[in-house]
């Protein structure tokens, strides 16, 4: 469903990514695996449009994204997470799910303007029962009405989850949801991304984490400093020669 | 209605008005002091409409909101997602600018001023309650709208671009978009308050127009809050009022005691005195006591 | 919190309602609204002073009526806002006012006295301001026009080598009115003006300016423009080889402290003119002299200190003149009374000189011009 | 062409005090990532507490300047930990805290000039700090000393400091605490002291400018500081923020434009003309000319 073809970006004289082609079949968990300063978060961010590539084309189902504005592949449904668990403080967790989802800006204008206080427009119902949805898959029903700020770091992961899901996204790209988490919350945050992939939808995860992405992913793609080493099923990773010399015994 | 009355809550409704207009933008992290400009230039075109071509007030005020409306939108056009930086170095621009042009306008009394603004109504009575009704109408109608926002997908979408732009965007947002619009509807309110402004004096002056009225707005909302609509409401008449009282002694030492107080604000109680959970806690009570919070 | 910001809101609101509380029926209040604290706070302190010493010599001899006077000082802090709620404070039932200061706070607040027929007198802006407020003000200086070129033209006149002149203009409120009028009185003398060199009101270095000016060789410079301003135009001047300092005329805006705390001994030999004449042997002007220096670490009165004392004075007169009894319940009436009086003084002792009023206007005030010399004003000659 | 030499060494004196002026801004940036806007009215402060000396100690040079450089250095001490705890997000300019922050210190210092000192009137320099004597006079050419001495001290300034933050150990220290403290602290750099390092140094700068804009201007008064933040901020942000090399092309560049403006054109359109200009350069490059560097 998302075809990357022959990306490269750098910057000044750090090459990011160099050539890379990757391609996520629908319905699958793909892993991108790679130590850090791989390129797998400047993958990421020349998919949703943040980055504009040096090189290379993006085309998800077939129609080309590369040079579009990050907002409207987001609306053509890319979503994704970041790795520092980027929520607003201000905002409670049901605010900051519900937050995923948004309109043309006259749309939303003028659907915001004509109500009466304290009335919610239908978009809106449908909005929050979405997310209420959302949190529920992410197992933080519980916790709708609290601060973001109160999070702690594992829930935070979590909210990015639910307020990626609820824009209804066809591709979700999941950067690092477990990094600084332990053991049992590393099982949880898998258990959600098979649930999420029973849903239906597409999941790309990045991460360091060998094991974890190990267990997860269906296809796994390791980079190495900005190239594709090696692409393949979970087993064969495991015994390719040019990914454990990139770990150096890492593994 | 007692006339010091009158001008207080008139002065502090104009003041409510523009720190809107600053807050609406300061949304996503904009501080557009364009809105400053935007006062002189409208307020100046509907006094020179009702002086000079005798156009009825309701239209020159219209007249005013539209010239607001229609700067802040082009300018828009470009600084619609512009970094703050850049927004701010407009709204000096234009500052300056608007104060050469006036101040070298023969037709606009130039650096004289124009005096003697009509009654509304055409007696001092009606004048004032005309002031008062429209402005708080306005208030009305514009509190309501922020509500409106603060409560939609388009108040979270701002919150988003405020915090992380890169976050918003990928979450779907249009930031030029977003941008545009709350620039537009906040210089459109400030070119409304401009002209309401003179009409309360019945005089125009440039020096009404200057940067201790961005200041006034500024402290108004950063002392208030600037998270919700609501610190804004509650710290206009006080920061306005209170010095009223003063005695004289401690009136001298007015200036330094505002500057303390954001100082110390900001230092203590960075959202300011009026937080969104402060605010949430009361909306929650009103909408319903212990039912479950919605989001409206 | 949320209670102490309801209490301060109702106080706030309440206290406006109540006003600032009835004059006493045993004394004559008369407020003034001054600028005493912002940018031109130095100038609100020596406004002030001059119309407490007026006050503090009535109530020295008697009073008014017998009944005592006081100056109460209320702050617009060069601000519009404050500056019209003040004075709608004030016209519920003052009898008559002193100020608004500066042309800001003049043109929020003046309506509203206008609006409720009281005279509050704005003895410190030109006549283009106070006219547009007449009966309720008087203007303390005499038209433009009429006045400033025949004293322009006498500064001229000493010099007959002068055949070109320049001048400094800032664009404030009524000064490029009286640029305008400095033109009419040099070129009906022959006198070539060359150009005007407008000066930014935020400027800080003044080289480009005085290049452009000298540049266009002049023989003799006037300046319309802040007194800081000026100042340092002269430094600047002087630095770059100018010598012909009588050659040089300030505008009698420029004659305040400001000048001459800038300028100090680089002004010696610049002239300037004004109303009022500090060496003039008076009495009354020599205590008054002396109080200013004792006050005031024995500087000279400037020149601005004696517009509220007059203002004060004259109050007096109007009430002793028409017979206003202060009593709350002629207040329209004896307003008016005052308003009337003052509009047409005649033969009012000021402090320095009489002079009458017509139609708001006074017609016979003198004017002098002066040459600076280590911060004091001498005498050069008197225009009539 | 006589006139445009003048002119052009009129604007470069102008610029010279917007040189000064954006650099101790840069420091404070590239060392503490704040947005002083009100700089200016701080070094205004400095430049009074001068003046007093001066007057107490008869004029007495070494005084008022080691007064002026102390009262700078102070005054950067004690509002370090306010700036330091209004700021929400590290590693990147709070334009909105930090400035709104220095705007409520810069209505303080105006209004305490306006109040306790010489009675609110401008104060003036000795003669023997701030000649009018020109140095150099053809024509209307001249130069005076305060001239030279500040945009001397302006390029040695950015120069030195340029090279101490990029180039040597403590310097990179400060940028690395004012970057991310806490990793900063993890490679071992003793934060406080540095810290405190970094804000005496923009103080001792201050004081310095104080004076060498008493040299030039031979007077201040309460509202000086307030005249030029506008510009010293808008010359930041068109150079680039931080851009030490930047703000020194930009500053001067702006004081030539100023006086051309003046000279052949009108004072009166002077700063409209300017802030046009610079508003071009920012819309189309909103990074400013020379690049962020921060």
């Amino acid at each position: 469903m998302l075809r990357v073809s022959g990306l490269s970006k750098s910057f000044g004289a750090i090459q990011a990514l160099n050539n890379v082609d990757v391609e996520i079949a629908r319905g699958m968990i793909h892993g991108i695996i790679g130590p850090n300063g791989s390129g797998k978060t400047t993958l990421f961010n020349c998919v949703t449009g943040l980055l504009r590539p040096d090189a290379g084309t993006i085309a998800l189902d077939g129609m080309e994204i590369t040079s579009n504005r990050p907002e409207i592949i987001a609306r053509k449904g890319i979503r994704r997470t970041f790795q520092a668990g980027k929520l607003v403080p201000g905002m409670t967790v049901l605010e900051n799910v519900m937050s995923g989802v948004n309109d043309g800006i006259g749309m939303a204008a003028v659907d915001a303007a004509l109500r009466l206080p304290f009335v919610r427009s239908r978009r809106e119902t449908e909005i929050h029962d979405r997310a209420m949805a959302a949190l529920a898959m992410a197992g933080l029903e519980a916790s709708a009405d609290r601060w973001a700020s109160d999070l702690v770091w594992t829930e935070r992961q979590l909210v990015q989850i639910a307020r990626a899901l609820v824009g209804e996204p066809k591709l979700l790209l999941l950067d690092e949801p477990a990094s600084g988490m332990g053991v049992r919350e590393i099982e949880k945050v898998e258990e959600i991304i098979r649930t999420v992939r029973e849903s239906g939808v597409t999941v790309v995860v990045v991460s360091h984490d060998v094991k974890m992405l190990m267990n997860l992913s269906d296809l796994v793609t390791v980079l190495n400093f900005g190239e594709k080493i090696a692409e393949g099923v979970p087993a064969s990773i495991r015994t390719n020669p040019r990914v454990l010399e990139a770990y150096l015994g890492a593994e | 209605m007692p006339l010091p009355l009158y001008y207080f809550l008139s002065i502090t409704a104009v003041n409510i008005l523009l720190s809107w207009a600053l807050y609406l933008p300061y949304r996503v992290g904009q501080l557009h002091f364009i809105t400053v400009a935007n006062m002189a230039i409208s307020g100046y075109t509907a006094a020179w409409l009702v002086m000079s071509l005798n156009v009825p007030f309701a239209w020159a005020l219209l007249a005013g909101f539209a010239l607001g409306g229609i700067v802040g939108w082009l300018v828009s056009l470009f600084i619609g997602n512009a970094p703050t930086f850049a927004v701010v170095i407009v709204g000096f621009t234009f500052i300056f600018i608007t104060r050469t042009v006036i101040e070298n306008l023969k037709a606009v009394g130039g650096a004289m001023g124009i005096f003697g603004l009509p009654n509304i109504g055409g007696s001092p009575g009606a004048h004032r309650w005309t002031i008062m009704a429209i402005l708080a109408g306005l208030l009305l109608l514009v509190g309501f709208l922020l509500h409106r926002f603060d409560h939609s997908r388009l108040g979270r979408a701002a919150s988003a671009v405020f915090m992380d732009k890169e976050l918003a965007a990928s979450l779907g947002v249009d930031i030029r978009g977003l941008g545009r619009l709350l620039q537009t509807v906040s210089c459109t309110v400030a070119g409304g308050a401009g002209v309401l402004y003179g009409f309360i004096y019945k005089s125009f002056h440039l020096d009404f127009f200057t940067f201790a009225l961005v200041g006034i707005a500024m402290t108004v909302i950063f002392v208030g809050g600037y998270a919700t609509q609501w610190g804004t409401v509650v710290l206009a008449p006080i920061l306005y009022g209170v010095p009223l009282l003063f005695p004289p002694s401690i009136q001298e030492w007015r200036i330094v005691i505002y500057g303390a107080l954001l100082v110390l604000v900001l230092v203590l109680k960075p959202e300011g005195f009026i937080t969104r959970r402060f605010v949430f806690s009361i909306e929650s009570f009103l909408s319903g006591v212990r039912k479950k919070r919605n989001i409206l | 919190m949320k209670k102490a910001l309801g209490v301060l809101i109702a106080a706030a609101l309440l206290f406006s309602l109540v006003g600032c509380g009835q004059p006493a029926p045993k004394e004559w209040t008369i407020p003034f609204l001054n600028s005493l604290t912002g940018a031109i706070a130095s100038i609100g302190e020596y406004l002030e002073w001059g119309a407490e010493r007026a006050a503090k010599e009535i109530n020295d001899a008697g009073g008014i009526k017998g009944k005592p006077v006081r100056v109460v000082g209320v702050d617009t802090a060069l601000d519009p806002q404050k500056g019209s709620t003040e004075m709608a404070r004030l016209v519920k039932d003052s009898l008559v006012a002193l100020g608004p200061v500066p042309e800001p706070v003049i043109m929020a607040a003046m309506p509203i006295a206008v609006e409720n027929g009281m005279p509050s007198i704005t003895a410190t802006t030109s006549l283009e301001y106070a006219q547009k407020f007449f009966p309720w003000t008087i203007s303390w200086f005499p038209s433009t026009q009429e006045r400033l070129a025949p004293l322009v033209a006498a500064w001229a006149k000493q010099f007959p080598d002068m055949k070109q002149v320049v001048q400094f203009v800032e664009n404030y409120g009524p000064w490029p009115g009286m640029a305008d009028a400095h033109v009419a009185g040099i070129t009906g003398l022959g006198i070539k003006v060359l150009d005007k060199v407008e000066v930014p009101s935020d400027a800080v270095t003044f080289g480009p300016l005085v290049v452009k000016a000298l540049n266009e060789k002049p023989d003799g410079i006037v300046f319309v423009c802040k007194p800081a301003s000026a100042a340092k135009l002269i430094k600047e001047l002087k630095s770059r080889g100018w010598k012909n300092m009588d050659h040089l005329l300030l505008f009698s805006s420029a004659d305040a402290p400001d000048l001459y705390a800038t300028g100090g001994k680089d002004l010696n030999g610049a002239e300037i003119y004004n109303y009022i004449n500090p060496g003039l042997d008076s009495p009354r002007w020599n205590a008054f002299k002396q109080a200013y220096g004792d006050s005031h670490k024995g500087e000279q009165p400037p020149s601005l200190s004696t517009n509220y004392y007059d203002a004060v004075y004259m109050i007096k007169d109007a009430i002793e003149k028409t017979g206003v009894t202060g009593s709350p319940g002629k207040l329209k009436a004896e307003r008016k009374m005052i308003a009337d009086y003052m509009q047409n003084v005649k033969g009012f002792h000021g402090i320095m000189f009489d002079w009458d009023m017509k139609e708001g206007v006074p017609t016979n005030k003198p004017t002098y011009i002066f040459k600076i010399q280590d911060g004091q004003k001498v005498m050069v000659q008197e225009v009539k | 062409m006589q006139v445009f030499i003048a002119q052009v060494i009129n604007g470069l004196s102008l610029g010279s005090i917007y040189v000064l002026l954006v650099t101790g801004f840069n420091l404070l940036l590239l060392v503490a990532m704040i947005i002083h806007f009100s700089y200016p009215q701080v070094v205004v402060f400095s430049m009074y507490i001068a003046w007093v000396v001066l007057r107490l100690t008869g004029d007495n040079l070494f005084l008022g300047i080691l007064a002026g450089v102390a009262s700078s250095i102070a005054l950067n001490l004690v509002s370090a930990p306010l700036f330091q705890k209004v700021m929400a997000k590290r590693g990147e300019v709070d334009i909105n805290s930090t400035m709104v922050l220095s705007m409520g210190i810069g209505m303080i210092i105006t209004d305490v000039l306006s109040h306790s000192f010489n009675q609110g009137l401008p104060i003036a320099f000795p003669e023997s700090l701030a000649s009018e004597a020109p140095i150099v006079r053809v024509g209307l050419i001249t130069i005076v000393s305060g001239q030279v001495w500040s945009l001397a001290v302006g390029i040695v300034a950015v120069a030195g400091f340029f090279l101490l933050l990029y180039r040597t150990r403590p310097g990179r220290a400060f940028r690395a605490i004012a970057e991310d403290p806490n990793g900063a602290r993890l490679v071992g750099i003793p934060i406080l002291r540095t810290g405190l390092y970094s804000y005496a140094l923009s103080g001792v700068l201050g004081g310095i400018i104080a004076v060498l804009l008493a040299m030039l201007l031979g007077s201040a008064s309460p509202g000086l500081g307030e005249q030029v933040a506008h510009k010293v901020l808008a010359v930041s942000i068109i150079a680039g923020l931080g851009n030490l090399a930047g703000g020194l092309v930009v500053g001067l560049l702006l004081g030539v434009l100023e006086a051309i403006v003046q000279g052949y054109v009108s004072g009166s359109w002077s700063n409209a003309i300017a802030f046009v200009i610079m508003l071009v350069v920012i819309l189309v490059r909103p990074k400013g000319l020379f690049g962020t560097k921060l």
